[in-house]
C-alpha cells in the first residue's frame, strides 16, 4: 500500500441553507478544495461522493459544473457514516495504485429534503420503529443506564453542550456559535428523557471535500500534506441477546482496527472528532475510544483534557461537534477530516490546538433495528 | 383478530401473528421467540433462518416476564404516537432483549424492574382513537 | 493486479413484487449466490451493494438476517449503472488484495417505492426537466435523429422487442415472457413518438447477487469461476454543444476502456448484455459498441446475428433485456453479472449459447442534463 | 413579470431571469448565453466559471434562430403538461444546443426545420390555465 495525502481541503459552513441545493454546496466546497491543493481540476481522476437524501448521481451533478466529469464518480451511502465512506474509498484508491489524485465529498441538504415532504416512516420490517423508537431514545437509553451504572448527573451529560459551545464560538463555519450555561442546557425542551433540546445535534445542510493523492504527486504539487495513517470502514453487527449500551460495540471495535493500522494509540492523538449527535455519546467516546478508562468520562470532561486550553489532553470536538455545527448527514465525515487537516496544518485559527501531531475522526451511526450502527469510520491523520 | 399491517395506513388495529400471541381463551398474551435447531440460540422478531449457523429456527413461546435493562420518557416521539409516551429495552430469560413501549408512569419507571408483556394501544388516530394494538410492559 | 473471479451468482426473478421490500429480495440473491458458490457466508469480507431508491443503509438490511454483518458494507448509487458500480468496487478490492472474497449485490422494489408517493419532481436547476423532458423522449429523440440518418423505420424498432420477447419467452427470470409481433408492438400504447409502451422497458422489482473472490480462493473452494477481465466505470462529460446524439460517447468511451482491459475485441464476444431500455438503444449499441458499423444496426438485427440460433454472432439481451426482465436500478447491473455467469457456465438452460468463452456487460443512464448519462460501467466476463 | 419560480409550487408565472429576456418595450425574446472570457466557449444555461477552463463568463444574448436537431411528440409526459407536447433540441450558431417544447404541430414537426424563440406557456394547473411561461420555440 502507497502512503496517501490529503493535500486540500474545502467546506461550507454549516447550518440552514435552503436557498442551495445540496450540489450546490458540494461544488462549492470541491472548488475551495481544489483552490487549497493548488492543483488543476482537470488532474482529478476519481470522486467519491457521499450523500444520503438526495436521490440519483448527486455526485454528477456536484461536479458537472466544475467540467470535473468522464472521471469514475462512485455515490456512497452509510447513513451518518456516509462521508467517511467516501473517504475511505479514496484512500483504497490512491494506497493501491489504482489512481494518484481523487476527491472524496460529503454533501447534504436536510432542509431542502425536508421541504419535498419527504416520509419519514419506518421500514415495514422495524418493528422498534413502527412501536415508536427514535434515535434520541436509544442514545437517551445509553444515557440512563450510563447514570445508573456510574453516577453521572444530568449537569455532568450538559456540561458536554457546554464545552461544545465553547469550542464552537470559536468556529465560522459552526451554525451555533453562542456560549450556553449548564442551566441552559437543562431547561431547553424535553426531547427524550434525560435529554434536552440542545444535548440533540440539530438539522443542517452543508458540505465538505478533500483532495487525496499519492506522495509523489504531493511532492509534484509542493502541497502541504497530512498523511492518512488509518482508514477504517466497519459495519453493525446483527445481535438481539442482551448487552452493556453504554459500551458501543462497533465503535470499539472500528478504533481498534485504526490504532493498529496507524501503529498508533489514544497516548498519540490530541485531537478527535467524534460522533457526538448526542452530549452522552460524548461521554462514551472518552471511554471507548481509550482516552479515559470505564466510567471516568466525566471525570476526563471535568478535568479539564477533553477541551481547548491548559488541561488539553485530547481535544474532542474542536468544531464545536455535531452539536454545535449540525450534522449534514453526507458531509459530515469529509467535514472532520478537513478540520483534521486545518488543524494539523496548523490553520485553524482561533480554535487551534497548539501543536498537533495526530488527529481520529470517529463516526457511527444508522439506525438498524438489531444494529448497534449501521455503520462505523475511524481515521487517523498524522503530520 | 385483525392481521392487516397498520404500517402502510389501513385504519385498523394491528397485530403480528409471527411475533405476538394473544389467546383467544383469554390465557395471557405472551411474545414467541425463534431457536435455532442447530446453536441453540434465540432470535426475536421472527428470522427465516438462524443468522449465526444457517440452520433452521424452531418457534418458541418466550417467558412473559423479563427485567427493565433500561428507559426513556419521549417528549418527541414519532408522528401517531401521543407523547410523553415511556419506551425500554427488557431483557428475558431466553437471552434476547426486546424493545417495547412500557404501561408505567413516568415517574415510577426505573431500571432493573421486573415488568410483564400485556396487550395494549401502541398508536393512535389524529382523534386519540387506537389505531395499533400489539405488545407493550407492564410492571409487576 | 490479481485476477478475480465470480464463483457464485444467485437472483431473484425480476417483476412485480408488490410483497416484499428490497431487502427481502436482496436477502434472497445472497442466499442463492453464497450457496452457489459453496462459500461458508462467515467468509465473505466485504459487500457493495447498489440500490438507488431506498435510503439508509440498504446494505446492512439485505446482510443483516443472514448474520453477515460487521463487514465492511458499502452502499453504493449510479443511477441505471448502480449494479456495475458495486461489481466495480467488487473487483477492485479483490484485484488489490484488500480481500479475498467480497460480494456485489444489486437490489431495488420500484412498486414499493410507488406505493410510498414519491415526488418525481425535477430537480430545480434541472432546466429541461421543468420543460417537460422526460427520458422516453430523450430516446425518442435519438431514434428520430437514426431513423432520419439511416432510413430505419419504426418495423425496424418494433423488431428489437420482438427479438427480446423470444429470449425471454426462454427465461424463467423474466417478467414478461410472452411472444409479440411487430403489429403488436406498434399497436401499443403511444408513449414519446416513435416509441409505443412495448418499446419501454417495464417497472420491475428485482435482486441479484455475486460472489467474487481471487484465483486461491476459488481453487481453495473448487468453485467454478468466470474470470473478470475488465471493470470499467465512467461518468458522463458535461457539454451543451451540438454533437451526433445516435453517437452515445459515453457509452463509446468506456467500452473502449473495457475492450483495452480485457486485451479483447468485438469479435471475441459471444453475448452482449447492453442497455436497452427502449428499442433504439439495442441498435445504437450494435454499433458503438463495435459488432457492426455505423448505420449498420438494422442490418445486424435483421440477419439474426444478435439473436439465439444458427446465425448469431454476438447474442444481445439473452435474459430478455431490459424490455423483458423491467429495470429495478439497483439490480440490473448484477443481474447481468449472473446471467454472464450461468451462460459462461454453460447452466443457462433453454436459452443457452453454444460454446460461449467471452461476454460483455454494458450499462448507462441517469438523467443528468447536459449528460450523455450520469454513469457508464462496462464488465467483461470469459472462461 | 413575475421572477417567482414554480418549481417550488406556485400558482404563478414562471420567467427565469438568467436564461430568458423577454423586453418591456415589445423587442422579441431572446435567450442568454454565458461566453468564457478565456476561451470563448459559450454555455447554456447559466453557470457561475467556465467547466472548461474555470474562467469566468460573460452574459451574451444568443441568436433568436436555430436549427430542429430532433424532436418527439410526448404522449406520457410530466404531470402538468398536457399531452401531447411536442419537445426537440435547438443548435445555435453559438454552439449551443437547447431542448425545448414546441409550438409546432405534431404532423408538422421534422428535423432539419429553422426555428425561432418565443414566449409561451410551457405548464398548465388541472383545470388547463397557465402555470408557467418560459421559452419555446416555433417554426419560422
Ligand atoms: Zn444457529
Ligand atoms: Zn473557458
Amino acid at each position: 500500500m502507497r502512503e496517501v495525502y490529503i493535500v486540500g481541503a474545502g467546506m461550507t459552513p454549516f447550518g440552514k441553507h435552503s436557498d442551495k441545493d445540496y450540489y450546490d454546496l458540494g461544488q462549492e466546497a470541491v472548488y475551495k478544495a481544489i483552490k487549497d491543493a493548488g492543483i488543476d481540476h482537470r488532474q482529478i481522476e476519481a470522486g467519491y461522493v457521499s450523500n444520503v437524501k438526495a436521490g440519483m448521481a448527486p455526485g454528477q451533478k456536484v461536479f458537472k459544473k466544475l467540467g470535473m466529469t468522464g472521471m469514475l464518480i462512485i455515490n456512497v451511502e452509510n447513513a451518518c457514516s456516509s462521508g467517511q465512506t467516501a473517504l475511505n474509498l479514496a484512500y483504497y484508491a490512491v494506497a493501491t495504485g489504482q489512481y494518484d489524485a481523487v476527491m472524496a465529498v460529503g454533501c447534504e441538504s436536510l432542509t431542502r429534503g425536508r421541504q419535498s415532504g419527504e416520509a419519514l416512516a419506518p421500514d415495514q420490517d422495524d418493528i422498534e420503529g413502527i412501536l415508536g423508537n427514535v434515535m434520541p431514545g436509544i442514545y437517551a437509553m445509553r444515557a440512563v443506564k450510563y447514570m445508573e451504572m456510574y453516577g453521572a448527573t444530568e449537569e455532568d451529560l450538559a456540561l458536554v453542550a457546554v464545552k461544545s459551545h465553547k469550542h464552537a464560538a470559536l468556529n465560522p463555519y459552526a451554525q451555533y456559535r453562542n456560549l450556553v450555561t449548564v442551566e441552559e442546557v437543562l431547561a431547553s425542551r424535553k426531547v427524550a428523557e434525560p435529554f434536552t433540546l440542545q444535548q440533540c445535534c440539530p438539522i443542517a445542510d452543508g458540505a465538505a471535500a478533500v483532495v487525496v493523492c499519492s506522495k509523489d504527486k504531493m511532492l509534484q504539487l509542493g502541497a502541504k500534506g497530512v498523511r492518512i495513517d488509518a482508514s477504517v470502514l466497519v459495519s453493525g453487527k446483527f445481535k438481539n441477546e442482551p448487552s452493556d449500551m453504554t459500551i458501543p460495540e462497533i465503535s470499539e471495535r472500528a478504533v481498534n482496527k485504526a490504532y493498529k493500522m496507524a501503529g498508533l494509540g489514544p497516548a498519540d492523538i490530541g485531537m478527535v472528532e467524534c460522533h457526538d449527535a448526542f452530549t452522552i455519546a460524548e461521554l462514551l467516546y472518552y471511554e471507548i475510544l481509550g482516552f479515559c478508562n470505564k466510567g471516568e468520562g466525566v471525570q476526563y470532561l471535568r478535568s479539564g483534557a477533553a477541551e481547548l486550553g491548559p488541561n488539553a489532553k485530547a481535544v474532542f470536538s474542536v468544531r464545536g461537534g455535531l452539536l454545535c455545527m449540525g450534522h449534514p448527514l453526507g458531509a459530515t465525515g469529509v467535514a472532520q477530516a478537513v478540520e483534521a487537516t486545518w488543524q494539523l496544518r496548523g490553520q485553524a485559527g482561533d480554535r487551534q490546538i497548539p501543536g498537533l501531531k495526530a488527529a481520529l475522526c470517529h463516526i457511527t451511526g444508522g439506525g438498524v433495528s438489531g444494529m448497534d450502527n449501521a455503520a462505523c469510520g475511524c481515521h487517523i491523520f498524522t503530520v | 383478530m385483525s392481521e392487516k399491517n397498520a404500517a402502510v395506513g389501513e385504519e385498523v388495529d394491528f397485530f403480528h401473528p409471527d411475533l405476538f400471541v394473544v389467546p383467544e381463551n383469554g390465557e395471557a398474551p405472551y411474545l414467541m421467540g425463534y431457536k435455532c435447531e442447530n446453536c441453540g440460540k434465540v432470535w426475536f422478531p421472527k428470522l427465516e433462518l438462524c443468522p449465526g449457523c444457517w440452520s433452521d429456527l424452531n418457534q418458541i413461546k418466550l417467558s412473559r416476564q423479563g427485567t427493565l435493562y433500561s428507559y426513556s420518557v419521549i417528549h418527541i416521539g414519532q408522528p401517531g404516537i401521543k407523547t410523553p409516551y415511556v419506551v425500554g429495552y427488557i431483557d428475558f430469560p431466553e437471552n434476547v432483549r426486546i424493545y417495547g413501549q412500557l404501561e408505567i408512569e413516568p415517574d415510577k419507571v426505573k431500571t432493573g424492574i421486573p415488568v410483564e408483556v400485556i396487550s395494549g394501544v401502541v398508536r393512535t388516530d389524529k382523534v386519540g382513537n387506537p389505531k395499533m394494538i400489539s405488545y407493550k410492559f407492564k410492571a409487576i
